[in-house]
């Protein structure tokens, strides 16, 4: 092991509020910690730099222990980005950037050629560049937190310690901040240790996992095997709302929860946008028929009311398509979400025959045949159709009553 | 980039070498002016060709206006750099060279000699004052550093200073109780600062020290450069933070200690010559700053001399005064433009 | 002896009656050696006569006559006055405003005498170029060595008027014989001194039994009582009165800051108050002005009887005339009547 | 509208930074601001909630101009949270929350029982209510964070605007804020103005969305209409890595571009984690047969060199089946994610046994049937099998050579 | 969470408790002690039945002993209340109640009266150095409020304050170089503060100054409340933060004023006292510092005062010398102690 802790206490004042930690990461390869809130993270970050002082225990790189080495010897080793703010006053973001170069330069902190290079270099990789002469206080959230990864890039660390680096990133900036590291671990074999909230990130980008919740670590392991939904659940004890470790998603929590008042013909992705604007409604919803390997299906298992699915790579079973006629007789709106209907014994196709026929109102985003049939009604776009007065259901005051009461109990 | 880089050295250029004007002005006037009036080539052969030896003109210039104007260049520069320093660590832009206490301890002592023991003492050796100065200076440097060992929050910090401040005046006022009226005054006129009777081996100890300790400082503009982005980030550059907030206290009591023994206290030039420095560079980078400070700091004081010897001559003025009513204003007025 | 030239022979000492703070030792030939007690030194030649050689080196060297003196203490200023050495003065280290005795501010108006700045930041540039033979400085120099270094520097001679060391106020007025050799006029301050051991003598020294306490009140409410050991306690029982409060820091001199309970307890019972204003322009005429101060007052004896008396403004620079002032004193705590309510150096509040 | 601008211009010290803005939200319902970093979206925020002065323009709330409102009667319309870190000396958290009370409260800012009552409500809303009594400065990140969100509920506004409010939540919070505001919004009619980075979420969330760019509003709707992977891509000019706006996932850039080493035998949710394992060691492979409304082809999509699809719901044709032999014929090593092998026609089970019939050595992770046959390593998860040394390629020194080039490009 | 609530009532309860019976002491002690002695009997008459009328004892107790003790309690309080307010507003534990200037310019006007003004005007009325005092503060604080509209930045205002200070100190400096030593020594004394020769005309201006001011405080305490969670956060409550912070910066330098007017500038106790009072209550809720703070203001004031004249009796100490010799140290303990 590279980095590796020996029954290391962290806490505040002297106080331990995390006791025994054994954890270890090889060089090269990226530890992420995991965690609800308050959990510890940001301590064990922070005792690790020797931010904070350690309660107990020891912290070895290299096999030698931190407490032996210098301050330039650690600042050489080991950069971090914290998620203190900071204001320096008049200090443009190529400054900013160049204090990583601190333990290189002379006494005087000249920068030489390859410094200015390298802090050129830094900042065009988090792509901050062009914000070079800018006041680094006259920054958005977002810019400023890539001008301190700048800064701790351009530290050419062996260790890089980071404190939940993505917050403020917009989604590009976090992508490439990941890509970044991840090609710092593979390339430069630099040890990458960092906090993250994003639990699909961090499964996708290190190669370690620690989960720590109610101070004490909780596991520790290689994402594919650690991480599944059962064990974000847990971790997070999440109750309402679902994570989808596979999609790497979050859905909202289900907000209709009564019987199912629209039949929604999904598949092939089709299905989720609707699943999704139904839900953000509060309008139940039930939808079949779905392979089990169908995108769909893992967005309906989260918000749906009732999901008819069947295996995978088979016809739909009788009996499976049985449930879906029910579930489809009992609603009284009908999504036609644009699915595919070929193929020769599609029984989506036998259902949306069925439902108008038995003259269901059928709001259908489908593009290419319209032929306009009593009951269906075509939509360009998800937004006019969540809008129909068909969805407007007069039941939603029972329903909002019913919300309102789980509201107050919540807030 | 390379171009606005251009362009803010020529900024560093262009006020440097308007700085080195201001104090090339200040000091021909200086020594251009006074009671006894010569001629520029007069005063250019005492100085370069050392003419009229012991006569008044060249003693007027070698033995008083010349260590004067030295002094007040010196000193005021070292004023600045002190003030500089403890505002940059603080992060406090009221926290002057005066803020530890060590103006407070400097009076505590002064005020000791003045009034206690030379009522035991008759006869007292020369530089005492300046020793009893720079003696009570340290004491207080001492304690602030004791206490910075302890205290790691920099604004408690601040609060040990200003109490260690507070009970030097507490123990001074209590010599003042028990003292007589012209003890009162020559305190309070001590207290006031002046450049007046500076010798040239005054200059000598100062410039030593204040040299040194600006050397030292500078030595320093690395680690304080990164000190501004947090002690949190400090640390992880490899600074030895307890090491370096040693250093710093140090070297800014050292500072302020030499200004204040051979000059007494002198209101406002740390505070506010840091500030105008930093507007007039527009960046913070110490490298930059500091010897800005230094020679802004010096041009300062030597026209703020200047004014307060000869305006009211031969009355003169106290430094404070002027040093405070013409630079606050144009502080403010500085603070009131930036915001537009 | 008058042959005696360029050599030190010894002759005698000078008498001192009261002055505790020099001596001066007389040689041949005219030659006088002034020793202070701060261990300083002077000797004089005599005009006409050449510097002995081989002297100690902290022997200050001064040439009669002198007639180009740079005065920075008012006391020594008073002494100098009465005997006649105001000529030789020709810089001084205070404003014309700031000066009381007649006799100097009219020299300065009349140009004879010029401002110098002040005597801890003096404009050592007009001293250079007027090069006085002597400086005579206050006790104050003694807190700015500064200012005595230039002066050594410079090559200025300074002598510092300790007068107001004495506890005896005829031996701040013998002082004058000081100032009388430095000036020679010895026979005037001679004279001057007799006049006021006279007029000392001449006061019934017999204890009037009146008590007298003089003090001042700052603006912030404290009192500054005069020390029993204080010259002007001595005054006041030279004056034949009792000096307040009986043993009060009697081996003291200056004044003691009270509060002002103990000052009330201690002055409620005094037959005589002096009031000694520290502001030389703030002057008190009336009583009410007094009382208005702190109502507290109106309850002491003397407030009640009137028997409050003021110094006036010159009171701080005057020395040469103790003796004058003790027999004002005198009269104010004899008086019976009105007539005198308006005396040179003190005067009665309304 | 219910909130409404007017030719808004905001920006700094008197320059706009962005004019024109023109937008608007009915009552009741969420706005998000999407952008890149530093495209001006909490200039716009604070200029609404007037901490900025704006430049020029008018804001309306209900028809009325903003301006004419006293600052009680704004602070009882409108709450906020910012990204400002406050640090209030010896504030407990009840504390920092009960100054959203407020503009409710008497003179002396005496709480009644009721304004209690929902601090006490906010505060369980966002499950800070244990905190109660705890130190606002002596928190972590996130549950400062959500102090500041109970701050702002318990204001009971009828507009809400938050900049970026789900920075430092953890998963479950971020899940739990969003359901707050979607029910604060449903069930109590408040507006909610806020800036998201999680694209994914805004669009489960709003109900409208604006689009800021380059200091312009670049798009303005619903999000179903608007919002699209190539919107996203274009928004946020992403270059490497993906997004994908059905699952609301980020992939991270493929690393290895080259001909694919691998093949791997994905489907039905399989595949993906193999997948994301490889590309995070820098492996290229090819991946097939999928269906086109496979979850894994969406994550295949952005990482495989080559994927090999057949349209969903029939069988794979002969054409799709060829491509695939040829791919798996070009790799080193296949691997067996362990898919469905059930089916008659499975062309996936057949490709299989070509495989094994070619001696090709295969990892699989398939748990029933271990007949152990000559090529095929079992491995029990994929942390193992990713491990194993069948994937050190040879080559791979090659490779780390052209990635450090792109690399140094980079950086 | 009912629980620690009550432990937080009872602690608030106890501390105010505690303090109350602090001011008893003190004020017991001071009217017992001083160097004319009364039995408690004695004191117990005067003061209830208004026994001996007109006597030494009685004068005493009614004329020095009561009107002083309430001064310092009164006086203590307001200081230490606009301490707390100043350095709510600036978030800097060293912006005492003298930060704006107010200390400067008061004593700049009574310089003015003491040594320019005294020069023309022969007589005086009384409470004319009072009136300078007052009339110093306000104009000092004029001039801060005329910025306040300005300077939006709170730091720059603390500068801008310093800085007026600065100019004040600079004309109060220009003034003593034209003073005599007994001027100078007056003029110091004055700067050292106490609360000596109070009368109960005095006591009745100064009640209604500052108990309005801390009625209007009072008032105050729900935006302050507020402010403390940043001005951006304070301007989303609804808080009209251009008056709030005038309406601070006038009371607070009312307060202050008012003290210096009476009894001088005062070291120390409006920077620790704050202090100290968050400590005791281990909050910073307004509504309950604000009065804390003044009950801890009147207690350390009138323990400090009760010792400054008993001490060294009958010499008085000046108040500055005891406040900060007892308090400060004290103020550096429980600095040290929290840390641990
Ligand atoms: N300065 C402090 N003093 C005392 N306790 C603290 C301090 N900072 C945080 N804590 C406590 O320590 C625990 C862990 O905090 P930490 O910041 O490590 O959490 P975290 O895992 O980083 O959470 P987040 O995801 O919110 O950032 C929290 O319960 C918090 O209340
Ligand atoms: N105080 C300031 N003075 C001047 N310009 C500023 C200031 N703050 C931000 N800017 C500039 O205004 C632009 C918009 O900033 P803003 O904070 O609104 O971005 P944002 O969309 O919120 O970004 P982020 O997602 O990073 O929070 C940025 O380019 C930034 O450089
Ligand atoms: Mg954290
Ligand atoms: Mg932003």
């Amino acid at each position: 092991m590279y980095f590796k802790t020996e029954d290391l206490a962290v806490g505040y004042s002297g106080k331990a509020l995390i006791e025994n930690i054994n954890i270890g990461v090889e060089k090269g390869k990226i530890l992420c910690l995991l965690g609800p809130n308050g959990s510890g993270k940001s301590t064990i970050l922070k005792s690790i730099t020797r931010h904070l002082n350690k309660i107990a225990g020891t912290v070895f790189i290299d096999q030698e222990d931190m407490s032996h080495f210098s301050s330039v010897e650690t600042a050489k080793k080991l950069s971090v980005v914290l998620t203190d703010k900071v204001a320096p006053e008049l200090m443009t973001c190529g400054e900013v950037v160049a204090t990583g170069r601190y333990p290189y330069t002379n006494h005087f902190g000249k920068l030489t050629e390859q410094d200015n290079r390298i802090v050129a270099e830094s900042m065009e990789a988090v792509k901050v560049l062009d914000l070079m002469e800018q006041e680094f206080i006259r920054l958005s959230d977002g810019q400023k937190q890539r001008v301190l990864l700048a800064r701790a890039i351009c530290q050419r660390p062996e260790i890089i310690v980071l404190d939940e680096p993505t917050s403020y990133l917009d989604i590009r900036h976090k992508i490439e901040l990941l890509g970044i590291l991840r090609n710092m671990a593979v390339e430069q074999n630099v040890t990458v240790i960092l906090s993250l909230h994003e639990v699909d990130l961090a499964a996708k980008l290190a190669d370690q996992i620690i989960l720590v919740k109610d101070n004490h670590v909780y596991g520790y392991g290689c994402p594919e095997d650690i991480l599944d939904d059962e064990v974000i659940k847990d971790l997070y004890g999440i109750e309402h709302g679902s994570f989808n470790m596979l999609l790497g998603s979050v859905e909202l929590p289900k907000t209709g929860d009564m019987e199912p008042q629209v039949f929604v013909f999904g598949g092939d992705g089709y299905g989720t946008l609707c699943y999704r604007a139904l839900n953000k409604r509060g309008i139940s919803f039930a939808t079949g028929v779905l392979y089990h390997n169908d995108v769909d299906y893992q967005v309906a298992k989260s918000l749906a009311s009732q999901t008819i699915v069947e295996k995978s790579f088979r016809p739909v079973s009788e009996f499976v398509y049985e449930q879906a006629r029910k579930a489809l007789q009992k609603c009284e709106v009908v999504i036609d979400s644009g699915f595919d209907l070929e193929g020769e014994n599609n029984r989506n196709r036998m259902l949306l025959e069925m439902a108008r026929h038995a003259n269901k109102p059928i709001l259908s985003l489908r593009k290419e045949t319209k032929h306009e049939t009593g009951s269906v009604e075509y939509f360009n776009d998800i937004g006019a159709l969540i809008n129909s007065d068909r969805l407007k259901f007069g039941s939603a005051n029972g329903h909002k009553r019913k919300q309102r009461r789980s509201l107050a109990a919540s807030i | 980039m390379k171009k606005s880089n251009l362009g803010k050295i020529a900024r560093y250029q262009l006020v440097c070498i308007f700085l080195l004007i201001g104090l090339v002005a200040a000091v021909v006037f200086s020594i251009n002016s006074g009671t006894v009036h010569m001629s520029v080539k007069d005063i250019f052969d005492i100085i370069v060709l050392r003419a009229n030896e012991g006569s008044v003109e060249s003693n007027v210039i070698w033995k008083i206006r010349l260590p004067r104007l030295l002094a007040a260049a010196i000193l005021g520069g070292g004023l600045s750099v002190a003030g500089y320093l403890l505002q940059t660590f603080f992060r406090n832009p009221i926290a002057g060279p005066y803020v530890l206490g060590i103006s407070s301890g400097s009076k505590m002592f002064v005020g000791f000699t003045m009034i206690v023991l030379m009522h035991y003492v008759k006869t007292i050796p020369a530089g005492i004052i300046v020793l009893a100065a720079f003696v009570g200076a340290l004491v207080s440097m001492a304690f602030v550093m004791a206490a910075a060992r302890k205290v790691t929050d920099m604004s408690m910090l601040l609060v040990v200073g200003v109490m260690i401040g507070y009970i030097c005046s507490a123990i001074t006022d209590f010599f003042i109780n028990f003292a007589q009226e012209n003890e009162i005054a020559n305190l309070t006129n001590w207290s006031l600062g002046s450049f007046s009777g500076i010798g040239w081996s005054d200059i000598r100890v100062m410039s030593i020290v204040i040299f040194s300790s600006l050397f030292a400082v500078m030595m320093l503009s690395k680690p304080i450069g990164a000190y501004q982005l947090g002690e949190g980030y400090a640390k992880s550059m490899g600074i030895n933070i307890k090491l370096f907030r040693l250093l710093l206290v140090l070297f800014s009591s050292l500072l302020a200690a030499t200004v204040t023994a051979f000059a007494g206290p002198i209101a406002f030039v740390g505070i506010a010559v840091p500030q105008i420095a930093k507007m007039l560079m527009n960046t913070s980078k110490p490298i930059i700053i500091i010897p800005t400070t230094f020679l802004t700091g010096a041009v300062f004081c030597t026209f703020s001399d200047l004014l307060a010897r000869t305006m009211f001559a031969p009355t003169e003025l106290t430094i404070s005064t002027v040093t405070a009513f013409f630079g606050a204003p144009f502080v403010i007025w500085l603070l009131l433009k930036k915001k537009k | 002896s008058d042959k005696v030239d360029g050599k030190l022979e010894f002759d005698s000492s000078m008498q001192l009656e009261y002055a505790q703070n020099f001596t001066v030792d007389n040689y041949k030939g005219g030659y006088k050696i002034i020793a202070l007690k701060d261990g300083t030194r002077y000797l004089t030649v005599p005009e006409g006569k050449s510097v002995p050689k081989d002297l100690d080196a902290d022997l200050v060297v001064l040439q009669l006559p002198l007639t180009n003196v740079c005065l920075g203490s008012t006391t020594a200023a008073s002494l100098m006055t009465d005997i006649g050495a105001l000529d030789a003065v020709t810089l001084t280290t205070q404003k014309r405003e700031s000066w009381y005795i007649d006799k100097v501010g009219a020299a300065m108006d009349a140009g004879k005498i010029t401002y110098v700045g002040d005597y801890d930041t003096p404009d050592y540039e007009m001293l250079t170029a007027k090069q006085p033979q002597l400086l005579i400085y206050s006790g104050m120099l003694d807190s700015h060595p500064e200012v005595a270094d230039k002066f050594k520097e410079l090559g200025l001679n300074c002598l510092v008027d300790r007068s107001s060391d004495e506890s005896h106020p005829l031996g701040r007025v013998e002082w004058a014989k000081l100032f009388g050799i430095l000036f020679d006029k010895e026979d005037e301050a001679q004279k001057l001194f007799d006049e006021q051991k006279k007029v000392v003598d001449s006061i019934d020294a017999k204890s009037t039994g009146k008590t007298v306490l003089a003090f001042y009140r700052t603006s912030n409410g404290s009192c500054y009582v005069r020390n029993g050991g204080d010259y002007f306690a001595k005054m006041i029982e030279l004056a034949g009165g009792v000096y307040y409060p009986a043993n009060f820091n009697a081996d003291k001199s200056g004044t003691t800051k009270m509060d002002a309970e103990t000052f009330y307890q201690t002055a409620i019972d005094a037959d005589y108050i002096i009031y000694i204003d520290f502001s030389s322009s703030e002057q008190l005429t009336q009583l009410s002005e007094l009382v208005a101060k702190d109502p507290l007052f109106a309850d002491l004896k003397a407030v009640k009887n009137g028997n409050v008396w003021s110094t006036q403004q010159s009171f701080w620079q005057i020395t040469s005339t103790l003796g004058n002032m003790i027999s004002d004193i005198n009269t104010a705590i004899t008086a019976t009547d009105h007539a005198h309510d308006d005396l040179t150096y003190l005067y009665r509040l309304k």
